[in-house]
């Protein structure tokens, strides 16, 4: 189990107050917050050795190139993929899945191909994939939920055949807390011949990953929703479609040799990072994974199991409450989607932001899942390492107090 | 919740669970759609006039209680009021807001909307105060585009 | 006159040592060092009020919104541009340029049309524009430059003609340190309704920029090298532009609704942002834009060009170098390329590295310039705010001194 | 620059500025070309062979002290081996300069090579010193595509 009150102690802001209540930060799906030792890897970087990296050859230079390809030495490590050319840094999560959807799409997809997605995906894995079929004339087909928040499989073979040249679809859902079988539904699309991306950007901060046994072509995420700072994206890519795919974005570093008409290209895993990286937050990127392999992935996935058990069935007794997602708490990661009758998310989450509690209201960057529930919000309570049983309660207390304020008015 | 009753006091958290004038009109001679793209809520507001005066309006759409009501009691102040007496309502509704002006309580020309004052402690929520009234401006310009608060 | 004692003092980095030497960091162009406050507002974001922006309905995120969206406003006022909207943040002047070649180049270039370049510009003003070029079956045409390193406008009007559909150079050659007259140049692509962007990562740090009187299309530069953290970059353009093209990055935020198979677009600036940005490093760039502006910019110039103009004059007398670029300080900023008869500028650099001063050598992302200067590479110094005289002696004895080492060798 | 001494030898700056074996040899029956992407220096190496011995070998290019002096004396050091040879050399050369073995100066085998032990604390520089070692091989196995040294 987590020593959750030693954890505590590593991240300042959760010592501070919000609205004059002590902060009970819930939006956790949002981004993360940031233990002292990835805020002091930034400071170290910017007050010891901060230099462009790469070609330089004096010594900060060398020391911050040594240091920036040793955190992809350990993402390639926290994935399970074995050769650190495989990861690219982009910006964030949404820039991974376009750079795929750009160098792998407009090379690979065709008019009347048809690429596979979820009715629960987040808009930065449907945007960019509507942008390529529109320019490509291929279709988009998506995988339905089911009632309580799950995919929908039964029409599967219907979905996903010969057509599929791509599947594109989310480890878990940052609405609904579920936690999708991508592993079998990767084998099913593999087994039609296509290609499949994962969108980890919740998966990958809570749950262990292991690229190679989920045999996934592409998986993409985000450093700042896993203790990370912000601008660090991750792109893991097997090496041959990241050999066989054209370049994205054009520029420094990315190349091997240019002539004032054509160019030719760098070798991986730089052929893929153009200009001056995110240095600094990419090597304070690595201060974020040793904190979490150090806590293991396995011990992080219980603590947020426990946390969400418990916060689901002190939720559920709250009057008027509407939880959305998987019933089982095996089937979900720590997100909670709810509603209270008659009371509109935004007005929950200015209420529970009074109380010193942090959540996050609105359709969450999944305005067609927001169709698909009815609703044209919820409110969100997501979990994280740090989070207590304590604050639990708080969150509960506070809606319930919510709850009375606005049933008040009905009378 | 002491500092949010000035946001959320008693006749909002009324209006907003009893939206007055929550109905379409069915014959509407002006009508306009807006939206808030920060929380995807939409209001349709439907005016009858005669002249320059607004005889009868009515809205729909779905928003939070401050935006509902808003709405209702927008629609409960305009009633009777021409084109002219909206638009400089408008403006010290905005004023109050948004904070660029300290309209004392009971200001004489927004009576009861002076209970909108506390909004302006809250920069994300005067989106939703101004919602109605900027889909109001679209309804009597005739706007064809949906409009929305930013 | 720039009070560089007092400004020194806010750099941690330039009181360490480096191989047992005083830092001497003349690698400016590459990236710049950043002051305390920059460094403070990175802790300070992440301690006090980190939380994801946009639609969060707690006090963090509208604090942490409200400078964010802050820095815009910083970041418009800068350049002179009236309008915050305008401005769109990216990763680097590298993405901030590929964006231009994406959302308006393949809008808006036709096969046969042309897109005129200059043959000093950075790989990141050359690359997109191969790329698109490819891809449109348009034309690449350059600007060449004269013996000293300046433009060769003699047979402009055979260059931009009313094929141009782009003008994209730098206002300053990062190898070269001519500065180049943009103004003029614009005027001359607009009258042949061309369009034009300025490559701006080495004129905005170093030179007052007005946008409105240059009239650009486009501009683009990075936060890292004026001051900045990594990881941040901007693109300026003209509103209609802005408004008429397509986005480029899909995904959370640059959307207005979002269905299933389709959406619209979020309005200016956020069209744009796809994704969570760069929170901390965006506002850490807000501090360094205050920074600058309290100095002013004509000031840095004054002083970078008295710096230039003793550098220029002490190491012209070193035996055997050559030095690239404009003879007269006018025409340029503080970088200085040179090198030495017979020395790799490689080994010039590993010996300068041995004497505490760092500057770069190599090809500087610009190697269709190495080949027109008949070299491999050249040794670059590159000056900033914090820079003094005593650092250029220093530069200027090392450099001497490696001048020693290898004639030795030759007797 | 007393540090820099074990990098900068004599006999590397000597080699250096006046390289042996520079050119190219018109009736070469292998050779292949090697680039450094870090730098995009370039050599190109040229080998006359009788059966598996190297009767001949000449390079030309352009490169830093560090690259130029290693193809230099790698040239002087193979002429007259076998390829078995050669690749026994390359391994332990590529030991000595990458700091995996501790060869002690006047290793045999490596003879005046040794100098390149101070490499080892250069870590961008290895691939200049290895550049020509990289091509040299590519040339014995007849590869066409120029080599780099990553
Ligand atoms: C003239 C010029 N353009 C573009 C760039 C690219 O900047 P970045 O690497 O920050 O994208 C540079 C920086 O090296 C530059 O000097
Ligand atoms: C499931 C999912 N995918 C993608 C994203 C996009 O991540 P980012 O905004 O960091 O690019 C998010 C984050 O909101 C997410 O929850
Ligand atoms: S939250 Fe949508 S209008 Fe108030
Ligand atoms: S610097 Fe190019 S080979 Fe040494």
């Amino acid at each position: 189990m987590l020593d959750v009150q030693a954890i505590r102690k590593d991240f300042d802001i959760l010592g501070r107050e919000m609205r004059g209540k002590p902060l009970v930060y819930l939006d956790n799906a949002a981004t993360t917050q940031k233990p002292r030792v990835v805020i002091e890897a930034l400071v170290e970087y910017y007050q010891n050795y901060n230099a462009n990296i790469h070609r330089g050859i004096y010594y900060l230079s060398e020391l911050a190139t040594e240091k920036y390809e040793h955190v992809r030495e350990k993402t390639a490590r926290f994935i399970g993929a074995p050769d650190p050319a495989t990861i690219i840094f982009t910006r964030n999560a949404t820039e991974a899945i376009n750079l795929v959807a750009y160098a792998w799409g407009r090379q690979y997809i065709e008019p009347g191909d048809e690429i596979v997605l979820t009715e629960m995906e987040h808009h930065s894995n449907l945007v960019p994939w509507q942008l390529l079929a529109q320019e490509k004339g291929a279709r988009l087909r998506h995988i339905g939920i089911t009632e309580d928040g799950r995919l929908a499989l039964d029409d599967l073979d219907e979905i996903i055949t010969e057509r599929t040249k791509l599947l594109s679809i989310t480890r878990m859902s940052n609405v609904l807390g579920t936690i999708n079988p991508v592993k079998p539904l990767i084998d099913r699309a593999h087994a039609k011949g296509a290609v499949c991306l994962i969108d980890g950007a919740q998966g990958v901060p809570h749950l262990p990953t292991r690229v190679l046994e989920l045999d996934c072509d592409f998986l993409a995420f985000s450093a700042h929703k896993m203790l990370g700072p912000t601008g660090v994206g991750v792109l893991y890519g097997k090496r041959e479609w990241l050999e066989r795919m054209p370049p994205f974005l054009g520029g420094g570093d990315m190349i091997s040799r240019v002539w004032l008409d054509r160019a030719t290209w760098n070798k991986l895993p730089w052929k893929y990072e153009a200009g001056t990286p995110n240095i600094a937050d990419v090597i304070a990127f690595g201060a974020a994974l040793d904190y979490l392999e150090q806590i293991g992935m396995e011990a992080v996935q219980a603590h947020e199991r426990e946390l969400t058990a418990y916060a689901l069935e002190q939720l559920s007794r709250v009057p008027g409450i509407r939880i959305f997602g998987p019933r089982h708490v095996e089937h979900r990661g720590g997100v909670i989607s709810f509603d209270l009758e008659g009371i509109h998310p935004h007005d929950i989450g200015q209420l529970l932001d009074a109380e010193g509690v942090a959540i996050r209201a609105g359709h969450h960057c999944c305005q067609p899942l927001m169709e698909r529930l009815d609703v044209s919000a919820t409110a969100r309570a997501s979990f994280y390492i740090y989070n207590t049983e304590e604050e639990v309660d708080r969150l509960v207390a506070a809606v319930r107090k919510v709850e009375r304020v606005f049933s008040r008015a009905v009378s | 919740m002491s500092d949010l009753r000035d946001l959320y006091q008693e006749v909002i958290l009324d209006h907003g669970k009893n939206p007055r004038n929550f109905r379409k009109l069915e014959d509407a001679d002006h009508q306009a759609e807006g939206n808030n793209p920060l929380c995807g809520d939409r209001i349709n507001l439907y005016l009858k006039m005669d002249g320059e005066v607004i005889t009868d309006i009515g809205f729909q759409g779905r928003g939070c209680a401050i935006s509902t009501a808003s709405a209702s009691m927008m629609t409960e102040s305009v009633k009777g009021k021409t084109r002219a007496e909206v638009e400089a309502l408008f403006q010290r509704f905005h004023e109050l807001v948004t904070g660029e002006a300290e309209a004392p309580p009971g200001a004489p020309e927004l009576g009861k909307l002076t209970v909108f004052a506390g909004v302006r402690d809250y920069p994300i929520r005067v989106k939703c105060a101004t919602l109605p009234w900027h889909t109001l401006r679209a309804a009597l310009e005739e706007k064809r585009e949906p409009v929305s608060t930013e």
